[in-house]
């Protein structure tokens, strides 16, 4: 074992010895601080592996042969050892990165670099306060030296600010360190911890003045405009180890002082580094430069840990577990970032989308976002869901809102910027040039990011359970993303279709016909996919990543595993979705929707752990503490993903501007996961149970009021994807009121619904996917009159109308006629007739649908159109089919189902009597009314065939035009508006008012952000006074007068 | 403050030069002068840092004549708290490169917008 | 864009423009009609030919009466229900509006009006036929299905009447279209036309109103005479 | 006036809390913990006579390491931040003659400060003063050099030879501790010899003479840069 | 009962209603010339237009859809007819009650739009822009009517606690006291109202609105089509009369109570007809949202407390 202070003794033989070596040339240096820096990552690396693999206790170096407190010591522990290795690697990966522009500034900036890296260890390791002083003065004159690499007056002027800034606030630590010494005779931490300093007589005000230094070193919010100028004006090397070192570092002295600073600054240092996680993430929202706001995110992630930190009580042995899954994942995702903005130099957000002209960039960078927000299967997502866990458990669920309310901010801003990258336009960028060894740090980083989710997983029991199987198999796409679509697209059928075969036998009724929606319906989507040309690069990778979030959460025995599918079911979809041409913004707000939804169910599922032993799924039915509210949590967050009305307004552009298979996977399949969540929380709440009446009548009202909206919007657009888009929205609207009425007869209406929906849109999309596809248009007044060119597609549209509007004979009226005698049974009359009201509006949209498309006047420039690909010809009528067979025999589907249902709503509210199904209210034979209605349409279609046998097929200007004739296609068919006359009666109720709602906070909160940034008025004299002023606030706060 | 001896008053002046240096820091708008009040507060610490470790009556902690001469020949009682002094040792060299630090920085802010004024080098801000 | 380049631009579309102009001294090609080039979906460019593409044109075929007692009942349906389209030509047609009155109440022969061509069966040419109402005329008879009654009403459809030697109206309505009935005056009375209703029937049960059958018969003479006084013809030989 | 108003109030609260601190001042009659053990047994542990020395130079060795770092540091940070092209370099101002005064003053006084400087790192550990002290002094030795003669050209190698060496050997000194003695820069690697002598205390004389040296080299290093830079202007 | 019996019972209640849908059409055509002191048509007429178009030589298809759209109508107007207790016998299987145990009134009101949406479709496919327009408005009107009438509907099957036609007849039996019209008067008021949209006589006629947009979406058939479409068009308005008369005014016992509660309830629509001019589709609309509406929903707040 190398003891650790040879740690400082290389890092300062080597420092000290440069000023002569200097004359063997820059690059040699450069290469023996990199051995230094390489030497000290050993050090801290064999520790580390003594302390992991090893018996080894902590250790204590004593310097000059003396015990302390008489002489200085360090201390060389698990921690230490984990920081010291963080740090230093980081530092010899910066060192990498930044070779070349630390060459650039001669041996001295490399000796400066070199310095640096050996104070920051010694920062961690030393137990006496004095030396930790003269070590963090080492590292911040380090670091104002450092910031110069990058040249120019904006760094200077950071540089000049962080300096003065610095003295301030090792001033303050000076006194304070210097006055401990007075109370106590001592300057070693553990004396203070044994002799706890703070019951000296005026010990704590001591304590005081050292701990607010130390969190002023972590530049908590709104004290922090130096720290941020730094992170903007210096080097991108440089911010990452700023951000990756620097504040690790502070952040173990923190945990350090905290150790005898006395319990009641817990509850300070967390309240600090909340207003920090969250001011500085609301803050990062108004950002347009990249490094800035890094900045904003860093500052915001390191008072996330101080949180952390100070619930270290609360939280118990799960401590570090949290701490450091959080704190690696922002080491390596904040340090891959900023060096990625060095690669990129991109200075502006919508300049990023230059990164797309190389794509595993884009790998990259998306990588360290989704680490940053905490997605599986990175670290922080399970430090995150522990955290979450914990703190409710314990009672503290306002903190938990905070910190998921500054996380969605930290997503904001984040995605955007991802938004920008992947949408944005590029053609006029310059791209950017690579050097190799400002690569290879990225690389390493984001490999390291996986490998420490896979570890972090499989360090808990509960998190070790994740089935990995579907996301190697993610990995196993992407490895193969080179291969053209043929294969990718069989591989990719296949593997589900065998993961399929291998679940199928362990799934209970309920869940399998959700499991056959996801993984059946998936493979038709994809059998779409044999239409595209080329190889569709990276698009089977995050299909793929979707459904196996969506089979994670039908698979999940934990609310752990349900929690991870679900997070891995929204980034596969939000890949999707934003692969679409204009799909930028939604992509954007179904991020952000998802995310809260999330959240809320995360919450959710921390308040159900309450008072249980397991986080078994189970749990939800049983919901012991606030069991109201933790209901109502999950529901609002299972209603982000079903759009319900207020949370819906992601939905239209998401799903109208995704690509044609990739609308009916997200609108037919996707949306069931909310329909399933929805599903299970009710079961949870139990049928019998009053007390959540109010909660299941609400959820009524949101039913029938998004199946109104939902179904008027649709009828006033122009877009053929979103007004089926919008038509989704109104038909989870149905499913939903049906489940709510929480009746055999509302789920098993509910329930058919779900098939139907799954069916009919799925057919739906698909078509007028594939007709644009076709026709190169969303636009319905573009189309017209293709049911000449394409009548295999008219037929499915439809069909799939048919069965949408309810019109017996086809399924969908199964649906309606069980929701009516449903809501009889339960007495919602009112919501029935708004139910029945937005049907009527369907006939609307769906008419027009099918006319302004298929009918009416063919189009110039449609003429040669072809059938649509028999690629999706194949789905289509394979779903076809399914509907025919359901319109023909519903009793083989609604049997099963109600049999499903029996367990948990258990009235015999429906009798079959052959095909005849028998309510209290009425009967309804679908059989036979087929078989009516076919042997009537029969007979006067053959009474027709006679008498018009001799019929001239005309054209399409043969029409009676007032003794005139058409002159242009476009001229004769009435597609737009068409709807005029409805709009000025019912415009009222298509005044977007959620929108407008929405559009409000946002602007509110970026009005805020807006504002309150003006506090950054980048005179380094306003800095120091926001120092001054925090510390005076803090005292008086916590001091007192 | 009912006994007002040597440790006391130099204690007060050394926060009074604090308080000084606080008040330069916060209001003077050259860059020197901030830097001068940077240096102001520096010597207030190291005053504060000197007075701690005042004994009423106590000699230099040299173990030379001096001490030698005084009544029980007892190092321990005879000199003042050595620790203080050996701290304001290092204290005053990294105020001295801060300083040095500082000075560099007011010179190249100097020749890059011909300005000694502090909120001209807000560049970076929001 | 400056002024410059948009006056490049023009000069330069007006160009290209005028090469793909078939040039003609005698027929005027409507600029709908002309064929043009469009960017399908996929990128190809097709050439649309508008009254290829759009109209059918096919020829009118003969459709004989199959004679016998259904036919006999059919002629008595058609005699009893005579729909007349809505559309009046000339001055005559001032003339119609009193039939529907209390006064003269042509609902109680059988007689309504109908507002497309498509469900009407008898067509009133009422008074003088300008040229470029002829056009119309023409098209609306066509569309009109068999069979097909003409009433001509008042002496311009005769011979011009008081119109004989103007430019812009036709001498004889019958070298256009097939009429079945002729009602003289200028104007007639709407009695005259109820004279001329009752007239029709006669003829139309004894089955000789089979005017449609001889335009179908007749149809390049019909087409000759009618292409002769139509300078901008722009559809398409015949109108389904 | 606002900003005014509030900077006399935070000043006022700030005087506020100081005086919080000072309250919690008592007149010291005695030593009391570590200074108490260092009072009596510095002498014989490290033997050296100034006990400050044997503090500064044993005891807390590892600060005195880390400020000759931060010396070092600002030197770097300065060398490279002040450093000027090749061309600026040559180009140099030339500066007009000082004062006949300070040039013969500094030729006879010069030595006399080196000298000095060298004696006050030497007998660090018997008198006050010690390296940092010494170096400063031979500073201001090149300072008065460097006022005198304005335009004289300093030897960047001697410097850095100097910086360099004293430097390592200082952390070589520092790690024969661990090997000869109780741990990282112990003094005892050799005996402490007669105690107030000039040869006692082991290896302080040695690590304060290299300190005393390095001290010197950076702030004449600084001092240079400094000067050099001002002709850039 | 056997099935062929049935059938045939079926089929003759069929052409009862179809004859008795033409020559209410006549009557009330007869009505309004005589209103206008006109003579009028003769009561024959319709039969004779029927035969007359159906014997039209030449006819046209723009396409398939266009072709089948009349068959949807008419098979609509059967359907309906098919799945309507015609005459109450005391059975839901007797004679005149055709297949109307197939389904309830859920069926009826879905099924009500399947030959309006074929119509509509048949109709967009001939290309014509007046027809597309009529069907706009039909659709938007239609939505708009639904709506107090589902509350009525709903409001009369809570009231019977049942969406069976048959027993909603049933139990309106014994003496006009026992109509709907009488024990659930908002209900009752709510469908008298909505009716007029749904029987689509001015000042709801905008969907055809003669003259205007010509007769909307029969713009473009001719011949046979139009024979189709007049003889569902006679079946459907008996059917909707029927509809009402079922569920409001106590079904009928016998054929003649039949054709004279249908005719009353259809001299309803055309008395208001006469007497209004044609609404704007907006005018429609809002109009249906105010009365009919307010009505339909205290006739469902009567139930839900």
């Amino acid at each position: 074992m190398v003891t650790p202070i040879f740690i400082v003794a290389i890092a300062l033989g080597v420092g000290f010895s440069i000023g002569v070596l200097n004359k063997l040339g820059k690059n040699f240096t450069g290469g023996l601080v990199l051995a230094a820096i390489t030497f000290m990552t050993f050090i801290s690396y064999q520790w580390f592996y003594a302390f992991t693999f090893g018996e080894q206790t902590p250790t204590y170096v004593y310097t000059a042969g003396f015990k302390p407190p008489f002489s200085i010591n360090l201390l060389m522990g698990q921690y230490e050892a984990i920081i010291t290795l963080m740090i230093n690697s980081i530092g010899l990966l910066g060192g990498i990165y930044m070779f070349n522009s630390l060459k650039e500034r001669g041996s001295n900036a490399q000796v400066v670099y070199l310095i640096l890296i050996m104070a920051l260890n010694v920062i961690v390791m030393t137990r006496d306060v004095f030396n930790l002083f003269v070590f963090l003065e080492i590292s911040s004159i380090a670091i104002a030296g450092l910031i110069l690499l990058e040249k120019g007056t904006r760094s200077m002027g950071a540089g000049f600010k962080y300096v003065l800034a610095t003295s301030i606030i090792s001033s303050i630590l000076l006194i304070g360190i210097i006055f401990s010494y007075f109370i106590t005779g001592t300057l070693n931490v553990d004396d203070f911890i044994s002799l706890s300093i703070s019951t000296y007589k005026g010990g704590a005000i001591v304590v005081f003045l050292i701990m607010i230094a130390v969190i002023l070193e972590l530049k908590p919010f709104p004290a922090n405009g130096w720290g941020l100028d730094v992170y903007e004006g210096s080097d991108p090397g440089f911010s990452a180890i700023i951000s990756g070192a620097s504040a690790t570092a502070s952040l173990y002295v923190l945990y350090k002082i905290m150790a005898f600073a006395g319990v009641e600054w817990n509850y300070y240092i967390s309240l600090i580094g909340i207003v920090t996680f969250v001011g500085s993430n609301l803050l990062g929202i108004k950002q347009e430069n990249t490094r800035r706001m890094l900045g904003y995110s860093s500052i915001g992630q390191v008072g996330l840990l101080m949180v952390i930190l100070g619930f270290k009580d609360i939280l118990g042995e799960n401590t570090p577990y949290i701490f450091f899954g959080i704190l690696i994942s922002h080491y390596l995702a904040k340090a891959g970032l900023f060096w990625l903005s060095g690669i990129v130099r991109a200075k502006g957000l919508k300049e990023w989308a230059v990164i797309r002209k190389k794509p595993f960039f884009l790998f990259l960078m998306g990588t360290f976002i989704f680490a940053l927000i905490g997605f599986p299967p990175f670290p922080s997502f399970f430090a995150k869901w522990t955290l979450v866990m914990d703190l409710v458990q314990s009672g503290n669920i306002v903190w938990v809102a905070a910190i998921l309310f500054g996380s969605i901010m930290e997503a904001v801003y984040l995605f955007r910027w991802f938004g920008y990258a992947i949408k944005e336009e590029n053609k006029h960028l310059e791209d950017f040039k690579i050097e190799i060894h400002k690569i290879i740090p990225v690389w390493i980083v984001a490999i390291a990011l996986y490998g420490f989710g896979y570890f972090v997983s499989q360090l808990t029991e509960v998190s070790s359970t994740i089935n990995f199987i579907p996301f190697a198999f993610v990995i196993l796409l992407f490895a193969i993303d080179f291969l053209p679509i043929f294969v990718k697209n069989t591989v990719a059928i296949l593997g589900m279709a065998f993961y399929f075969y291998t679940i199928y036998p362990q799934l209970d009724n309920f869940r399998l016909i959700f499991e056959v929606i996801f993984i059946v319906g998936g493979i038709l989507a994809l059998i779409a996919g044999y239409a595209y040309k080329g190889k569709r690069e990276g698009f089977y990778p995050v299909a793929i990543l979707m459904y196996a979030g969506l089979t994670g959460i039908i698979e999940a025995k934990t609310t752990l595993e349900f929690f991870y599918g679900w997070e891995l079911m929204t980034a596969g979809s939000y890949f999707l979705i934003i692969r679409g041409h204009r799909s930028m913004p939604h992509g954007l707000s179904y991020m952000l929707f998802s995310l809260g939804g999330a959240y809320a169910i995360l919450a959710a599922f921390g308040i159900a752990s309450v008072g249980q032993d397991s986080i078994s799924m189970s749990i939800i039915n049983n919901i012991q503490y606030i069991p109201t509210w933790a209901y109502a949590l999950l529901i609002v967050g299972f209603l982000t993903k079903t759009a319900s009305v207020g949370l819906h307004i992601w939905l239209p552009g998401a799903h109208g501007e995704a690509e044609s298979d990739v609308s009916p996977m997200v609108s037919a399949i996707l949306l069931k996961a909310g329909v399933f969540g929805v599903a299970l929380t009710l079961i949870g709440m139990g049928a019998e149970n009053n007390q959540y009446s109010v909660l299941a009548y609400t959820l009524g009202w949101i039913g029938a009021i998004t199946a109104l909206v939902g179904n008027l919007m649709a009828v006033f657009q122009e877009d053929a994807k979103r007004l089926l888009a919008y038509s989704s929205i109104g038909q989870l609207g149905y499913i939903v009121f049906g489940l709510a009425m929480m009746t055999h007869l509302g789920w098993l209406g509910g329930f058919s619904y779900v098939i139907n929906h799954f069916l009919y849109k799925a057919i739906l999309f698909l078509t007028i996917g594939a007709v644009v596809l076709r026709v190169g248009t969303h636009n319905m007044y573009e189309m017209g009159g293709l049911i000449k060119r394409m009548p295999l597609a008219f037929i499915a549209v439809l069909i799939g109308i048919i069965a949408l509007s309810g019109v017996p004979p086809l399924s969908g009226f199964t649906g309606k006629w069980l929701f009516y005698n449903a809501v009889l049974d339960k007495g919602w009359y009112l919501q029935g007739a708004i139910m029945f009201f937005s049907g009527g509006i369907a006939f609307l949209y769906l008419w027009r649908l099918i006319h302004t498309v298929f009918l009416g006047q063919l189009k110039d420039n449609h003429r040669t159109v072809k059938e649509i690909s028999i690629w999706f010809l194949i789905p289509i009528y394979t779903l076809i089919v399914g509907i025919l067979v359901y319109s023909a025999k519903p009793q083989w589907i609604l049997q099963p189902l109600a049999e499903i249902i029996a367990p948990f709503f258990p009235s015999n509210q429906l009798v079959w009597n052959g095909g005849t199904a028998i309510s209290h209210y009425g009967n309804w034979a679908g059989t036979m009314v087929m078989a009516i209605i076919g042997i009537a349409f029969l007979a006067v279609l053959g009474v027709q065939l006679i008498s018009t046998r001799k019929a001239h097929k005309v054209k399409q200007f043969d029409i009676t035009y007032a003794g005139e004739r058409p002159e242009r296609p476009e001229t004769t068919h009435v597609a737009y508006n068409v709807f005029e006359g409805l709009y000025k009666a019912m415009w009222p109720a298509t005044i977007p008012l959620v929108e407008t709602f929405w559009n409000k906070i946002t602007n509110y909160l970026h009005d805020t952000a807006g504002f309150t940034r003006r506090i950054y008025s980048g005179n380094g004299q306003a800095y120091m006074l926001h120092i001054v002023f925090f510390i005076l606030v803090t005292y008086l706060v916590i001091i007192g007068g | 403050m009912e006994q007002l001896d040597l440790g006391h008053i130099s204690l007060a002046i050394g926060f009074l030069l604090i308080l000084i240096g606080f008040w330069g820091l916060l209001t003077q708008k050259n860059i020197i002068k901030i830097i001068v009040a940077f240096t102001i507060l520096d010597t207030g610490i190291n005053i504060l840092i000197v007075s701690l470790g005042y004994i009423v009556g106590k000699t230099a902690p040299i173990v030379d004549n001096s001490v030698e001469q005084l009544e029980n020949h007892n190092v321990v009682n005879s000199i003042v708290d050595p620790v203080p002094q050996a701290l304001v040792l290092t204290a005053i060299v990294i105020g001295f490169g801060v300083t040095a630090l500082m000075l560099a920085y007011a010179m190249k802010l100097f020749n890059a917008k011909k300005t000694l004024e502090i909120n001209k080098f807000n560049d970076l801000k929001w | 864009m400056s002024e410059l380049d948009l006056n490049d631009k023009v000069s330069e579309m007006l160009a290209k423009s005028e090469a793909n102009v078939i040039k003609s001294e005698k027929t005027f090609i409507h600029p709908e009609d002309e064929v043009r080039e469009v960017v399908a979906p996929d990128g190809s460019i097709i050439k649309i030919n508008p009254i290829y593409d759009y109209f059918s044109g096919e020829r009118p075929q003969e459709e004989k009466p199959r004679g016998g007692i259904v036919e006999k009942f059919l002629n008595w349906a058609r005699s009893e229900s005579i729909w007349v389209l809505g559309f009046g030509t000339g001055c005559g047609s001032i003339e119609i509006p009193p039939l529907v009155t209390p006064r003269f109440d042509m609902f109680r022969f059988g007689i309504q009006m109908r507002p497309t061509p498509r469900q009407s069966n008898a067509f009133i040419i009422s008074g003088y036929l300008s040229v470029k109402t002829l056009k119309r005329v023409i098209r609306t008879y066509e569309q009109m299905p068999a069979p097909k009654y003409v009433i001509a009403l008042g002496s311009c459809t005769i011979n011009g009447g008081m119109y004989y030697d103007s430019y812009s109206t036709i001498n004889r309505l019958d070298k256009y279209i097939p009429v079945d009935v002729y009602i003289a005056g200028c104007m007639p009375r709407p009695e005259a036309l109820i004279a001329g209703f009752v007239k029709l029937k006669e003829l139309i049960k004894e089955g000789k109103a089979e005017k449609a059958n001889e335009y179908a018969r007749n149809f390049d003479e019909y087409k000759a005479n009618q292409k002769k006084i139509i300078k901008d013809w722009s559809m398409p030989d015949y109108n389904w | 006036m606002l900003k005014n108003t509030l900077i006399a109030l935070v000043i006022a609260v700030l005087a506020y809390m100081f005086y919080n601190v000072y309250n919690t001042y008592e007149t010291r009659t005695s030593l009391s913990g570590v200074a108490e053990y260092y009072a009596t047994n510095a002498a014989k542990e490290v033997g050296a006579a100034n006990i400050v020395t044997s503090i500064v130079v044993t005891y807390r060795g590892f600060d005195t390491l880390g400020e000759v770092t931060i010396l070092f540091l600002t030197a770097s940070i300065i060398s490279f931040f002040l450093k000027l092209k090749e061309e600026d370099e040559n180009k140099s101002i030339k500066h007009g003659i000082t004062s006949e005064l300070l040039i013969t003053a500094s030729q006879v006084l010069v030595p006399i400060i080196f000298l000095f400087g060298i004696y006050v790192f030497i007998n660090g550990h018997l008198t006050p003063g010690g390296g940092f002290q010494g170096g400063a002094i031979i500073a201001t030795g090149v300072a008065l050099m460097i006022m005198a003669n304005p335009n004289i050209r300093i030897n960047n190698h001697v410097i850095h030879w100097v910086e360099s060496i004293s430097g390592v050997a200082f952390v070589i000194v520092g790690l024969f501790g661990i090997v000869l003695a109780g741990g990282f820069l112990d003094n005892r690697i050799s005996g402490l010899g007669e105690f107030g002598t000039l040869f006692s205390a082991g290896a302080i004389p040695i690590i304060y003479s290299f300190i005393g040296l390095k001290v010197g080299a950076e702030i004449s290093n600084i001092l240079n840069k400094y000067q050099k830079s001002q002709k850039e202007l | 009962m056997n099935i062929y019996v049935k059938l045939a019972y079926t089929f003759l209640g069929l052409m009862i209603v179809l004859n008795w849908g033409m020559l209410m059409g006549a009557t009330m055509r007869k009505i309004g010339a005589r209103v206008a002191g006109r003579h009028g048509i003769p009561f024959k007429q319709p039969w004779i237009d029927l035969f007359k178009n159906i014997g039209v030589r030449t006819t046209i298809t723009h396409g398939i859809m266009y072709y089948i759209g009349p068959v949807f109508r008419l098979t609509g107007g059967v359907g309906l007819f098919l799945f309507m207790p015609a005459v109450f016998s005391g059975s839901p299987y007797g004679i005149w009650t055709n297949f109307s145990f197939e389904g309830d009134l859920i069926l009826i009101l879905y099924f009500q739009v399947f030959g309006m949406l074929g119509m509509a479709l048949g109709a967009g496919e001939g290309g014509h822009p007046y027809a597309a327009m009529g069907i706009a408005r039909g659709l938007a009107q239609h939505a708009a009517v639904e709506l107090p009438l589902t509350l009525a509907f709903l409001s009369i099957a809570i009231q019977y606690d049942t969406f069976s036609v048959y027993k909603i007849v049933e139990a309106q039996q014994g003496g006009f006291q026992n109509w709907v019209l009488f024990t659930n008067p908002f209900a009752a008021a709510a469908v008298i109202l909505a009716m007029l949209g749904a029987l689509g006589h001015s000042p709801f006629n905008l969907v055809k609105a003669p003259n205007e947009i010509l007769i909307g979406p029969a713009t473009e058939y001719e011949g046979s089509y139009l024979g189709f479409m007049q003889s569902a068009g006679a079946i459907i308005h008996v059917m909707e009369a029927m509809l009402f008369m079922n569920l409001v005014f106590g079904g009928a016992t016998n054929w003649f109570e039949l054709i004279l509660k249908t005719f009353l309830i259809y001299f309803w629509s055309v008395f208001v007809g006469i007497v209004f001019p044609r609404f704007k589709i907006e005018q429609s609309v809002t109009w249906f949202f105010k009365v009919p509406l307010l009505l339909g929903v205290l006739a469902i707040l009567m139930y839900s407390f």
